[in-house]
């Protein structure tokens, strides 16, 4: 009658107890959307933890093989809708590698500016949101309130604050209004002493440390396995950013530029410092506690928080070499344009990691496959290997930190 | 205004006993009847609380406090355990033999008649006057026993310092023995339970846990019926150095 | 009997209501009801008025932290009445029952949760004579009844048919059972500071300048007063430990399946439980109705007759309208010390993430219990030693004008009382604290000091 | 005329009214001690009958209720049956703790492994 439980990480208890199967989601508060998880806990021990995906699928890659690849552009805001560019620049780009289409030079910074832009404002969410996982309220407020204002830019830019449609096949939909620039300079002199504030009430909080630091550990290996990209694999330790290590077509968009990937050195055991010049002296940022491990959600929650210095830095370059750059913004292909036969991939680093587009051209203006590879739904298998033998707490923090977005799962 | 000179406030006393008299007893008997364990002890607990009332009403201010703090509080773990040893098959309910009920009446019964029949045999203590008399000396201070009690605990019996008895009148008799007796005895039994609450940590569970674990599995699944699991689904192969911390510091914690 | 159930703290206005307005010596029955109902009223209006302000601050105070205004439109500029037309709401909310709940228990239950809140303030003196009823081990009541309402929470989580429920009742039971130990330590500091279990007491000692509140008294009662908040906010269950109704991981905890005016009456417990141990803190700790600045006291000297000081308490000798006065001064201070120990409470949920389960058990079991047994101790030895305090407690001037007889004096403990000599009062004390048999020939002193005790306790 | 002269409804409460409210709250424990099969049962049975005994030491030790009373001696005895009580609830939670860890109920008839 006897048994023994193999994995060390179920957990045998002094006091007998039964397990309990327990629906988390879809309508749950710290899902992200509609995820649903089925947790098997034993008491507060959750033992076994199953995403289950699908309630938010669309047959967006289905719509693009009956529509042009321009008309397909919105789709893909719906896909990460909270980095709706990036989703366009992603498209875009392997539209325009298929047609072997080249853009100006002025197009070129135009698409770093909203591009990085975009990731400010998807990280802001996921670290506004990310409090809210562990219950407090106000940070995410802080945070909505600089992503609005990042909103109100792309909106005089492209007349839309969440579908933006703004970055097509061949360019842009349109140049930057006159005084954007400006608009957007200033925005980044508010933003910057923000910065603070944010470590202050999260990353330095020690309550926060105490529900992040050590939860959730993730090992390079563990994060390479299951294919995990962007904040997550570097959360773990592995240098690898699109952004550097990608095609080429992609990576000679950020030539010329300056920043840094944001990944722990694992010699000194710090991140890239990143008290630069351009930002004072004043940003003062928190020591790694001694409590976190490397590729805990501690880690993972810091990249992202210092991802978002670097995409300043991005962008500060960015505007300048715009205003001075040769060429325009770069028109857009046209509707019917017919696509060459043949197929092309291409992968960027959006601000949840590597998105990448499939696209198989029968040499119609209708591609005959549309394909996307999301970063979420990697990142998002790793919950139940890491949710094993947590708390029910830590369900919500180990969930919050893969900073998971369904409408890029369920496409 | 006849009518209320007449009702002296001398009744409060009678009524305020009726009410938690009654309470009380209603309730007990409620626990006696109901089969729900939960239920049981949420009787429990008005039974005790209004007792607690009449405690009150007798002038043991500070035991009437006590009684809420601890047995209605103690009461309060009864509930939890009542919920944990259930929570499996809800509502559990564990039905007496009709045999033992009738024998349990007529011993109850006569116990009772007995009982009664002796509380109500002694003509000094049915002397109302005794306690009209008490009444009508209210003095509130009667009721501020919590320093006597708290001294007495110590050792000094100050309530007995104007006694006849020349050797109470020294304010000696204290209950400190008896008090660090049940001192002792509760760290003990604190320690006991402890020990006792602890299974043999082993993973050799006498009645197989993960045969439990799948039956229950089985019948959730049959509930939410897109859940598939296989309760045999472990790999202890594939781990990796940080999840084993990771399960070293749960396990820190569960013992926490 | 009455004295002691009914309404001792209204016995006074129970006197001036039937000799003045119904032309009656003794009291009646009647009147007895009367004051108990109006204090029963009085007392019902300090949690649902009180519940009715405190949700509108959190708004706004929440609001103010989140950069934003919170409510503006409902009742004027400030949102005054945002409450009352959620109250409407939920009045107006259908009140179901989950199939699977045990519908006599999920009915009950957020009653209980309220009565306990509410029974509590039985005991709590808002002044110098305003309880409603004045219980001897106040203190003790207060902490026990409140301890009830735990009760309710269970009762509401079992019977709510929801997993997610019971885990927010097994959370709460877990915390707030823990959570009692350190919480009853700290409380049991400035009693034995004090020398009583008697609110009013306790908060008579404190008048004067603000150095004789008793959270001064010395540095373990300063440490023992911190202890005491944090302890208190997480036996009322607010964040950071306010797990039983995580919202991010329970959906909503042991409320999860209420609705409409059931769902409220748990707030009103909440806001209510929140209220009581910030007046009890003020108690406690912090000079309860006496302001910072002992105005009271200087009202009191300003009508004094000088004929009567000599013989007995402050208040006697002063028309009884100031003595009302002063009583509703010292109403406005302690309701505006507590209402500041709820806005930081506030202040605290709305800055603070949640603590884990097991943080939430370390926290108290690893810190608050020590730091409070160390404090336990540490006071003990100060009091003991006699060692210097601020506070300058002059324990004649303690009364309570709820009884005559009291008025003398209350006596103090080991030396404090400059009526005794010191050393005589240390020889008993000692000797009683090593349990060994009063000496025969300090008897006199025995007798006095132990009829005094039991006198003015 | 309403006076006093009416025959109070009920008599003045005495020791015999707390003893017999003391007696049925023990009775019914017992009969809750013979009946319930469910451990928790008894224990909270138990918990009657001490309940009722308590409430004949304070009856005998209130100063409102006889002249001659026991005085301070019945409120400290109830107190230490209180605390007493409180320790053997300890155990017997402990013992019914240990009881469902090996048999997985709390139905004491599945207590019979000693039998021959």
């Amino acid at each position: 009658m006897s048994t023994k439980v193999d994995d060390p990480r179920v957990i045998e208890f002094d006091v007998r107890t039964d397990e309990m199967l327990i629906n988390m989601g879809p309508q749950h508060p710290s899902t992200h959307g509609v995820l649903r998880l089925i947790l098997r806990t034993d008491g507060e021990i959750v033992s076994e933890v199953e995403p289950h995906l699908g309630y938010l699928h669309r047959c967006a890659e289905k719509i693009g093989e009956n529509l042009t690849p321009r008309q397909w552009v919105p789709y893909t805001d719906r896909m990460d809708y909270l980095a709706g560019m990036n989703m366009n620049l992603g498209w875009a780009l392997v539209v325009e590698k298929l047609l072997e289409h080249d853009l100006p030079e002025k197009a070129r910074h135009l698409r770093v500016i909203i591009s990085e832009m975009g990731r400010i404002a998807s990280h802001l969410v996921g670290m506004g949101a990310y409090g809210l996982d562990l219950g407090t309220f106000s940070p995410f407020l802080y945070a909505f309130r600089e992503r609005e204002k990042i909103l109100d830019l792309f909106e005089k830019a492209c007349g839309a604050r969440l579908t933006y449609s703004y970055l097509t096949p061949g360019g842009a939909t349109g140049d930057l209004p006159p005084g954007w620039v400006d608009e957007c300079r200033d925005f980044l002199a508010q933003f910057k002493p923000c910065i603070p504030e944010f470590h202050e009430l999260l990353t330095n909080n020690q309550i926060f440390i105490g529900r992040t630091a050590g939860i959730g550990v993730m090992s390079a290996a563990t994060a390479i396995n299951y294919g995990c990209t962007g904040p997550v694999l570097r959360g773990s330790g592995v240098p690898y950013d699109l952004r550097f290590n990608g095609e080429e077509r992609y990576t000679e968009m950020y030539e010329g530029y300056q920043f840094d990937v944001i990944v722990q050195d694992p010699e000194t055991g710090k991140y890239p410092d990143p008290h630069l010049e351009e930002f004072g002296d004043d940003l003062d940022y928190p020591e790694i506690p001694k409590e976190a491990i490397l590729g805990d959600c501690w880690h993972r929650f810091y990249v992202r928080m210092l991802e978002v210095v670097q995409a300043i830095r991005l962008v500060e370059q960015a505007l300048d070499k715009y205003e001075s750059a040769s060429g325009d913004w770069g028109q857009p292909i046209k509707l019917t344009q017919k696509l060459p036969k043949g197929e092309a991939y291409l992968e960027t680093e959006a601000p949840r990691g590597q998105m990448g587009f499939y696209l198989v051209s029968t040499g119609d203006s209708i591609p005959w496959r549309v394909r996307a590879r999301s970063s979420c739904f990697c990142n998002l298998s790793v919950t139940s290997e890491l949710c094993r033998g947590t708390l029910l707490a830590d369900v919500p923090a180990i969930v919050g930190s893969l900073d998971v977005v369904m409408g890029e799962i369920d496409r | 205004m006849g009518i209320l000179a007449a009702v002296n406030r001398v009744y409060w006393h009678e009524f305020f006993f009726m009410l938690f008299a009654g309470i009380s007893v209603v309730f007990a008997v409620c626990v006696l009847l109901t089969q729900n364990i939960v239920r049981m002890a949420f009787y429990l607990v008005l039974s005790l609380g209004s007792t607690a009332g009449l405690f009150f009403l007798a002038g043991a201010e500070f035991v009437g406090a006590m009684q809420l703090m601890i047995y209605v509080g103690g009461t309060l773990v009864l509930l939890i355990f009542g919920v944990m040893l259930t929570a499996q098959q809800r509502y559990v309910k564990m039905n007496t033999h009709p045999t033992d009920w009738v024998l349990a009446t007529i011993v109850g019964g006569s116990l009772l008649v007995l009982l009664i029949g002796a509380a109500a045999g002694v003509d000094s203590w049915k002397d109302a006057s005794a306690s009209k008399k008490a009444l009508a000396e209210l003095d509130v201070d009667d009721a501020r026993t919590a320093t006597p009690l708290g001294l007495a605990l110590t050792g000094v019996r100050v309530d007995k310092l104007d006694s006849d008895d020349p050797a109470l009148a020294n304010g000696q008799s204290g209950y400190l023995l008896p008090f660090i007796i049940v001192s002792v005895h509760l760290l003990v039994v604190l320690i006991g339970a402890a020990y006792m609450a602890r299974t043999k940590r082993s993973a050799t569970a006498p009645v197989g846990r993960a045969e439990r674990a799948r039956l229950n599995i089985m019948q959730m699944e049959h509930e939410t019926d897109d859940v598939v699991y296989s309760a045999s689904k472990q790999s202890s192969s594939s781990l990796l150095d940080s999840d084993q911390s990771q399960a070293e510091e749960s396990t820190d914690e569960a013992q926490e | 009997m009455i004295g002691s159930l009914v309404s001792t703290g209204a016995s006074t206005v129970t006197e001036f209501i039937s000799q003045n307005i119904f032309g009656l010596d003794d009291p009646n029955w009647f009147m007895y009801l009367l004051c108990g109902v109006i204090a029963a009223v009085l007392v019902l209006h300090v949690i649902a008025v009180g519940a009715l302000f405190f949700i509108w601050a959190e708004r706004k105070i929440a609001g103010r932290i989140q950069d934003r205004l919170g409510p503006t439109r409902v009742g004027g500029k400030f949102g005054w009445l945002q409450t009352l037309a959620d109250g409407v709401k939920l009045i107006a909310k259908e009140d179901f029952i989950p199939r699977d709940a045990d519908a006599p228990l999920f009915k009950i239950a957020p009653y209980i949760a309220f009565a306990a809140s509410f029974a509590a303030f039985l005991a709590l003196p808002f002044a110098d004579g305003a309880v409603a009823h004045h219980v001897n081990t106040a203190v003790f009541f207060v902490l026990a009844v409140l301890g009830l309402e735990v009760f309710g929470v269970i009762l509401a989580g079992y019977a709510s048919g929801s997993k997610w429920s019971l885990f927010g009742a097994m959370r709460e039971a877990a915390q707030v059972v823990s959570y009692e130990v350190p919480l009853g330590m700290c409380v049991v500091i400035p009693v034995f500071v004090a020398g009583t279990m008697n609110l009013t007491t306790i908060g008579e000692m404190q008048a004067g300048w603000f150095n004789n509140w008793l959270v001064f008294h010395d540095p373990f009662t300063f440490i023992a007063a911190i202890v005491y908040f944090t302890c208190a906010t997480a036996s009322v269950n607010r964040a950071p430990f306010d797990l039983a109704e995580a919202e991010s991981e329970l959906v909503a905890g042991f409320h999860t399946e209420y609705s409409g005016l059931r769902w409220s009456f748990f707030f009103m417990a909440e806001y209510g439980s929140m209220f009581l141990v910030s007046a009890l803190a003020s108690i406690l700790f912090f000079g309860g109705w006496h302001p910072p600045i002992p105005i009271d006291i200087w009202i009191l000297e300003a009508f004094a007759d000088p004929d009567l000081v000599a013989a007995g308490p402050l208040k006697d000798a002063v028309p009884s309208l100031v003595t009302f006065l002063v009583m509703l001064i010292g109403i406005a201070t302690l309701v505006a010390k507590s209402v500041i120990g709820v806005v930081v409470m506030m202040w605290v949920r709305w800055t603070f993430p949640r603590l884990r389960i097991d943080q939430v058990m370390a926290t108290c079991l690893k810190y608050c219990v020590p730091i409070a047994a160390v404090c336990f101790v540490g006071s003990m030895t100060w009091e003991t030693l006699d060692l210097p305090s601020m506070n300058t407690i002059n324990r004649y001037e303690i009364h309570e004008d709820w009884s005559e007889d009291l008025a003398v004096s209350t006596v103090g403990e080991d030396g404090v009382d400059p009526e005794w000599p010191e050393d005589e009062n240390d020889d008993e004390s000692s000797e009683v604290m090593d349990g060994e048999e009063a000496p025969i020939e300090e008897d006199s002193v025995a007798v006095q000091n132990g009829l005094s005790l039991q006198e003015g306790e | 005329m309403f006076g006093l002269e009416i025959t109070p409804v009920i008599a003045a409460i005495t020791v015999s009214h707390y003893l017999i409210v003391g007696a049925i709250l023990f009775v019914i424990g017992a009969v809750c001690m013979a009946t319930k099969r469910n451990a928790l049962g008894i224990l909270m049975g138990i918990e009657l009958v001490l309940n009722g005994a308590n409430i004949n030491f304070i009856a005998f030790g209130s100063p409102y209720l006889r002249d001659d009373n026991l005085g301070l001696d019945g409120q400290l005895i109830s107190l230490f049956v209180i605390v007493l009580a409180a320790a053997e609830a300890a155990v017997a939670l402990a013992i019914a703790l240990n009881f469902y860890n090996n048999h997985n109920t709390i139905d004491i008839d599945r207590a019979d492994e000693l039998k021959g």
